[in-house]
């Protein structure tokens, strides 16, 4: 049982924090095979001054998360930062005010988070980018949930759905964003948006039930 | 990765206070936005022109900020798009009055930022705001499957020409569409011999051998169309300009032609260079109105070239040779 | 050895053809003699100013040849003077019948070159030719053990300032005590991250470890004091500065700055050290009248940079605010 | 016996141009170590000038040898055209118009070549440079011919003597061009300058008698 207040996405975000940390020179590995060299950076920079923010200033979920979101869309830059913001900005605005979180709630919250990265983006499943791992776990959680699998179960079906969605991206040929200028070279490497963003559907499972 | 710097989280603070220290004297900064302004700004009546981007392709843009070209500059981190705060400030310090024109080059990074903040600005000041977004980049296909031509060298000329419309006080339509001509009769293709290294990576983007280079580069270290020989000057001029030429034809107008060095290329071989593509257009009947060569779009400490080719009727040969004042790019003042 | 040329034995040449098709409109050329001539020398009654030295230092000094600065450039092979010829035909080409000044960083070459061609051309062609020899490079000590201090960065800007007073219509007495005031008053220090490659050699001049700098590098690759680990940028201008401050005092008049980027060191990095350096000369007492950052004096590919600080006093400073207009500096017109 | 006329100063350029040639890179890299890379080029495309040169244009050896001074200075450049040059220069000068070259005016000719260099590069032995192969090349010759040997022995010794002045520069500091900036750290290597010289006296030997 989760509570829905700020509390609990500082956690989510307090999680995320470190494992992006841990992993930005990894994430920055893979944007030099097939972009720019930055997205570990990048994250890394966002996460930071996310993590700066005090979850005890904000009176609801809600209210926190789109702190989150214009923290990172003013701190990451980059195709990731208004797409990242744009995410838990809508994610954000789709969340009720208080009371607890369920498996319902997320899917609605993570569904509008999608639509909003897909209008900003205009990317579709399968040209190789976050929504990659976006699509698959958004099914499986709902999925999940529909079968009357709770939030922890649902939300570990969505990590594992992320997951492969992002390992799905090795060999897509990308169609949107810096890696498409690559053409057929862009195969046999995996998105590094994709695999930031499987981070953080997986970061939620560990942290929000 | 060998760089003077003190930190690879500052380097674009650090550089900024530097830049303020040696050009404080014509320009205003905004260190909390990273903002490079115009001292003068705003003009009142006079259309605002901003652009920005990612860091490391200096002057590019805080160095073409000044009369005759932009009011204001972004700078992002290093090859990372500015963020929308950044846009907004910069926006709102130079609007005059008569709206504000956002340069933006086609990166998807820096299209999703600039139109968020475009978005915002227009709705938290009411300041009207119209883009233009170069793409000029023939390496990259320009299909449903790519995010397009990537902006390069145009940006450079489009910045010029159009700041010296702006500067006549042509209003934001009349500018607008100005871009869009000079950006529509604009081609450019560029070739690496070197990656450039990002100072937070800490090591180069890619490496090449001793005998090859990558074709079709972009500025970021984007690998480009095919990773080729090493040819001679006179060979690599061929390809470069045989690219464009293959995509839009130049023969109608006199062009202006601009060989641009990507940081680590020595003036000698762009001067060489300049020689073998003015050679090349000659042969294909080409005219050339006017040149530029120097290194003023750089991808860092990367060696390599760009060559970019721009139709240049009579106004935008007058708006060139119109008087520009930065620490970029100066003349006639 | 990765470089856009043809051909190493006529990289001059076919730099010299592509600056040609560049800047035909302002600057002329004698191809035999590989001499870079303003279009309109000599003037009549002017002072001529020539300078010249080995090719691969570019702008300098091609790129310094037109209104305010030098009326003609003598460009040797890479790194090497040039031969007599060269600077007897310029010399010949310049005089105005006010004679002519010859501008000589101090290398053994370019000194015994420059002297064989002012005796030759005073015997043949009558003209009166005085020479100025640079050195201000600290890095080298000036003793009857050595050839004595190189010159370095006060070229630049003493062919800039006896430029414009030549250009004010000085005589060539009045323009010797400048220079020598000029040379008198400056001193510089460089240093190396990479070498530099020179096309006839096919590979790199010297080798650092990815932790070492070369400090007190010449400007072709001649060691310098010595090989030190690679600092911040804060503690590398500490060094050059402090290297200049031990040699010369600063504190009595305001100074010129000028940050040299040797070739590949980004524009960003140059601003980032000016930052640095500004700082260390405020805390030192030292009041900067005037500045200029940017790569005006290159060595070919290399990496890294050198600081030049010269006195200047009410003359010089409105020597260099004077009018300048030429490829490679310009302003005021 | 040698009749003095410009073939016999031809024979000698050819056989140097050809040396200067196979050995150019060796100069170039004893340069890189403490110079500026580029005397053996230098050297090579001074020579090439020359060897265009005809003989048969020039009615002495005096005449021919001032032309290949000349040419040096106008194609070498750097500090060895001046002094390559100047030395041709001076060396033709003092030789006389035809008859048979004897040793006495070979030295008399090789003597006012070094004055010029010295005069011209203000080095004087032990500098490291070019004077300490000429100094010890004219000393073994004076040595020789004044003891009684004819021209073809006395250039013999001054080339063993050239060699040795080459060698001996070895240990030395320079205290002249572009090496002295190295002060200390010019130990230990061969002058460049002093190198390209001595095959300048080894083949006078091989091609004046
Ligand atoms: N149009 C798009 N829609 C969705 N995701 C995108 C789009 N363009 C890029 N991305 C994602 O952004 C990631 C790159 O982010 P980052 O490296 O931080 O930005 P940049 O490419 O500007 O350097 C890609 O790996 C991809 O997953
Ligand atoms: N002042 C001098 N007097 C005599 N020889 C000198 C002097 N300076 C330099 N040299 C000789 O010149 C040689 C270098 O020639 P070179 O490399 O062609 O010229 P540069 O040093 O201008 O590149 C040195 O090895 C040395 O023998
Ligand atoms: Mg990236
Ligand atoms: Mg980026
Ligand atoms: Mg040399
Ligand atoms: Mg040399």
């Amino acid at each position: 049982m989760s509570t829905l207040d700020a509390q609990l996405m500082a956690n989510w975000m307090a999680d995320l924090h470190g494992v992006i940390d841990v992993n930005a020179k990894m994430l920055t590995d893979l944007d030099r095979q097939i972009g720019d060299a930055d997205h570990g950076s990048n994250m890394a920079r966002g996460m930071k001054a996310v993590a700066a923010l005090d979850a005890g200033n904000f009176d609801s979920a809600a209210a926190y998360l789109k702190k989150v979101g214009m923290t990172l869309v003013s701190t990451v830059g980059g195709a990731a930062g208004p797409l990242y913001g744009t995410f838990l900005l809508r994610f954000a605005s789709a969340l009720p005010a208080d009371g607890e979180l369920t498996a319902n709630q997320f899917a609605v919250a993570l569904s509008a988070g999608i639509d909003g990265v897909k209008a900003r983006g205009k990317a579709e499943e399968g040209d190789k980018t976050l929504v990659d791992t976006l699509e698959p776990a958004l099914r499986a959680f709902e999925e999940a949930a529909s079968g009357g699998s709770d939030l922890a179960d649902s939300l570990s079906a969505a990590a594992s759905a992320a997951a492969e969605g992002r390992d799905a991206t090795i060999p897509l040929i990308a169609r949107k964003g810096r890696a498409s200028y690559l053409g057929d070279r862009s195969r046999d490497h995996q998105d590094p948006g994709a695999t930031s963003m499987a981070m953080v559907i997986e970061s939620a499972a560990r942290t929000l039930s | 990765m060998k760089k003077l710097i003190n930190d690879v989280d500052t380097v674009v603070a650090d550089a900024l206070r530097g830049m303020e220290a040696a050009l404080s004297d014509r320009l205003r900064f905004d260190h909390e936005n990273k903002v490079i302004l115009r001292k003068d700004a705003p003009k009142q009546g006079k259309v605002g022109l901003v652009s920005g981007g990612g860091s490391g392709h200096e002057p590019m843009h805080g160095g073409f900020v000044g009369l005759g070209m932009l009011d204001a500059a972004c700078a992002g981190e290093v090859f990372t798009s500015p963020v929308p705060d950044q846009m907004m400030a910069a926006t709102a310090a130079v609007d005059g009055g008569a709206g504000v024109l956002h340069i933006v080059k086609n990166y998807t990074g820096d299209v999703m930022n600039f139109d968020m903040a475009a978005e915002m600005v227009a709705e938290a000041e009411g300041v009207r705001v119209e883009s233009i977004v170069t793409n000029d980049d023939v390496a990259v296909q320009d299909s449903l499957y790519t995010a397009g031509r990537r902006g390069v060298g145009v940006t450079v000329l489009l910045e010029k020409i159009v700041g010296a419309a702006a500067e006549q006080g042509r209003d934001l339509d009349a500018l607008l569409e100005l871009a869009k001509k000079v950006n529509g009769g604009g081609r450019s293709m560029g070739v690496a011999l070197t990656s450039c290294t990002v100072p937070s990576a800490g090591e180069p983007t890619f490496s090449l051998e001793e005998d090859e280079m990558e074709l079709g580069i972009g500025i970021h270290g984007e690998p480009g169309r095919e990773r080729v020989k090493l040819g001679s000057a006179r060979e690599v001029a061929g390809m470069l300009v045989e690219a464009i030429l293959a995509d839009l034809d130049f023969t109608g107008s006199p062009v202006i032609a601009f060989v641009n060095g990507l940081g680590a290329t020595p003036l000698l071989e762009q001067y060489l260079m300049y020689g073998e593509i003015a050679r090349i257009l000659e042969g294909n009947g080409i005219t050339i109105a006017r040149n530029l060569v120097g290194s003023y779009m750089t991808s860092l400490d990367m060696a390599g070239l760009s060559v970019t080719l721009l139709q240049a009727d009579d106004d935008i040969v007058k708006l060139w040779d119109a008087p520009v004042n930065t620490p970029g790019l100066r003349w006639g003042c």
